[in-house]
């Protein structure tokens, strides 16, 4: 898990649930490492934000209805990580906004302020979420060759399914995702819908899919288990997995159930090496080029 | 090839492939033209325009095919099932037949 | 007023990729049809020789580079040789705002490619009107 | 299988003239269409922005370079970061330096003349593509 968020307000001026919404941003702020987007220079700009929106999870925060700020995060190709809009939270606690004046009273300001504890709080749980799992990166990798292609293989801590997948356990955590064969069948990914947080899944269920131009891939787990955690990153930079699909690269952290037992049913680097040979020989990743 | 495994065990003891639901295809050929595997066969001249020809040249667990079917004309076995009867041949040639 | 120098916006024109001809196109519809006063574009190829005379046209002028995918050829390039970038646009990101679009090939686009191309060229063009009014 | 030989084609694939845009086309027209199989490609900037994967790309392949102008860019880009190249190709010399140094031009506006431009430069190409496999393989 990141250790920060992307926090996008709408920041409207002409209503008061916008001015709560930015009262909420700065509150968030303030309390955490966060950082703050700013939704007018964001619009006429994508250079200042750009690396910020899409390198950590995205808090939405929307006056009214309209949700110009999730309207902004879709225009500019984001994924919301979480959001809230003040209007309805205003409307759950009984206290509607619709005749609210425009510069903030002492009950707006602590509409405000609840709302932001309640953000902190969410992120201090997401944080807590994180397994403090280190999950070792590979020294080196096994080489396979074909024509121009160089297919990666990590030569340990790593296990394979024939579908192209990688589960690499610690303890009784692991994390999961694709191959560099898949990666680079796949070519530039360009989305990837993660599996859900807290779900149980069986071994070779899907967790998962990535689409990129050619093709959609499901992720088929090599393991059974518990999702406890997503590869937030990837979501806005999936180039992250073509980079490198077995570092930055991963998808899902997951709690193991029944490894000693599934294991049986996966490959090894050596084993896993023959599959790929093949597969790459009988079609060398179609007719991509640099 | 007849040597064909996965997980272990003979390619042709899974039960995995695409059925084609006729009631829901149209035959646009989206998944035929996909499959890299030659898992369809087009059929010009036949009513019944598209068949399933090699079901043993789908990849197992893999429903790929079946994202490009906007009519969701395209069903697989239950993972969970096939992975159960997977497990069950393999202890049955573990301990010889 | 001063007269500003022209805004060097400069494609990957990759080869391999319909992302790359987009890049090139849009790059293209910029400096032929949509901002000609403003922006400009040379030779990246020229560029990636690093000859004097190449290097010359972009040392230090503004730039904006628009790469077709994550290997940023244009961006990099164009840093190599001392341009100033001032915005790196990439084809994939806006791919990605239209999810299940058929663009083309490397060699032809669609007519979906040509808009999704129109697009791009609108923001470049918006880039180089900002970077110019900002006299950055 | 043999491993079958591949040969290298690289294109300037220049933003400057109408030279850039055919030499495009006509290696784009190898890769598609004359020798799918056998052409293989790279974008002249990777040998900056790529790592020793994209730069042992001349030393791998037998290389062709088609340039649009007499700047002879992807000759050069190729000789400096990756390998001799076995052929040059100039666009120019085919069809002609004023045309070749005309305006860039997009593939929206392509006509027949410029198709016909495609098709004789990828004719030269294959010659030499040809010519260079018929060494090797002796």
């Amino acid at each position: 898990m990141s250790e920060k968020y992307a926090v996008l307000p709408c920041n409207g001026l002409d209503k008061c649930a916008g001015q709560v919404a930015r009262e909420i941003a700065q509150i968030v702020c303030e309390n955490t490492e966060n950082e703050l987007i700013c939704p007018v220079f964001y619009r006429v700009s994508d250079a200042r934000y750009d690396k910020i929106a899409k390198e950590n999870p995205l808090l939405v925060i929307d006056g009214c209805a309209t949700r110009c700020a999730s309207k902004l995060a879709g225009e500019k190709g984001l994924k919301i990580f979480r959001k809230v809009t003040v209007t309805e939270e205003a409307q759950k606690r009984g206290a509607p906004l619709a005749v609210a004046p425009l510069r903030l009273g002492a009950a707006e300001l602590a509409l405000g302020a609840e709302l932001a504890a309640e953000l902190v709080k969410a992120e201090a749980d997401d944080a807590s979420v994180d397994s403090g799992v280190v999950y070792p990166v590979p020294e080196e990798y096994i080489i396979h060759k074909k024509d121009k292609f160089i297919f990666r293989v990590p030569p340990e801590g790593f296990y394979f399914t024939e579908n192209d997948c990688w589960v690499q356990p610690v303890g009784n955590r692991a994390r999961i995702g694709i191959t560099d064969f898949m990666q680079q069948s796949l070519s530039d990914i360009m989305f990837v819908t993660p599996p859900t947080v807290g779900a149980t899944i069986d071994q070779f269920d899907e967790a998962g899919t990535l689409e990129s131009g050619k093709a959609v891939f499901e992720l088929v787990s090599p393991v059974s288990g518990k999702i406890t955690a997503v590869n937030i990153p990837v979501l806005n930079a999936p180039e992250l997995i073509n980079e490198n699909p077995y570092e930055k690269g991963w998808i899902a952290e997951i709690e193991l159930t029944n490894f000693a037992e599934e294991q049986e049913f996966l490959l090894d680097a050596a084993g896993y090496l023959k599959v790929l040979k093949k597969k790459a020989d009988e079609y060398h990743v179609g007719k991509k080029q640099g | 090839m007849s040597e064909d495994t996965f997980m272990g065990v003979p390619r042709n003891t899974i039960d995995w492939k695409p059925t084609i639901d006729y009631e829901k295809c149209n035959y646009c050929m989206e998944c035929f033209d996909f499959c890299p595997h030659k898992v369809f066969k087009k059929q010009e001249d036949d009513p019944i325009k598209l068949i399933v020809e090699n079901p043993l040249n789908c990849v197992v667990f893999c429903r790929a095919c079946s994202k490009t079917c906007g009519l969701d004309a395209l069903e697989f076995p239950n993972k969970v099932e096939v992975t159960k009867k997977i497990k069950e041949t393999r202890s049955g040639v573990a301990s010889g037949e | 007023m001063l007269a500003k120098s022209k805004v060097k916006v400069m494609a990957c024109s990759g080869m391999g990729k319909v992302y790359g001809l987009m890049a090139r196109e849009a790059v293209l519809q910029t400096v032929t049809h949509l901002c000609p006063e403003q922006a400009d574009t040379t030779c990246l190829a020229y560029i990636v020789t690093g000859d004097d005379a190449a290097t010359a046209k972009i040392v230090d002028q503004p730039c904006i580079t628009i790469d077709g995918c994550p290997a940023m050829c244009s961006a990099k390039s164009v840093e190599e040789m001392g341009g100033d970038i001032k915005a790196k646009f990439k084809v994939l990101d806006v791919m990605r705002l239209h999810k299940g679009a058929k663009p083309g090939t490397a060699t032809e686009l669609t007519e979906e490619g040509w808009a999704i191309v129109d697009e791009i060229a609108a923001k470049l063009c918006a880039e180089v009107a900002q970077i110019q009014s900002e006299g950055r | 299988m043999a491993e079958e030989l591949k040969i290298g084609v690289v294109s300037c694939s220049g933003e400057d003239c109408l030279g850039g845009t055919i030499s495009r086309l006509a290696t784009r027209k190898m890769l598609d269409e004359v020798r799918p199989d056998q052409t293989v490609t790279i974008c002249l900037p990777l040998y900056i922005a790529g790592g020793q994967e994209e730069r042992m790309f001349a030393k791998e392949y037998p290389t062709i370079a088609v340039d649009g102008c007499s700047k002879a860019c992807a000759k050069r880009a190729t000789e400096k970061y990756s390998g001799k190249v076995n052929s040059v190709v100039f666009v120019s010399d085919i069809i002609g330096d004023e045309l070749a140094e005309g305006p860039a031009l997009s593939t929206r506006n392509l006509t027949a003349e410029h198709a016909a431009m495609v098709e004789k430069v990828a004719a030269v190409v294959t010659q030499q593509f040809d010519e260079i496999l018929s060494k090797i393989l002796k």
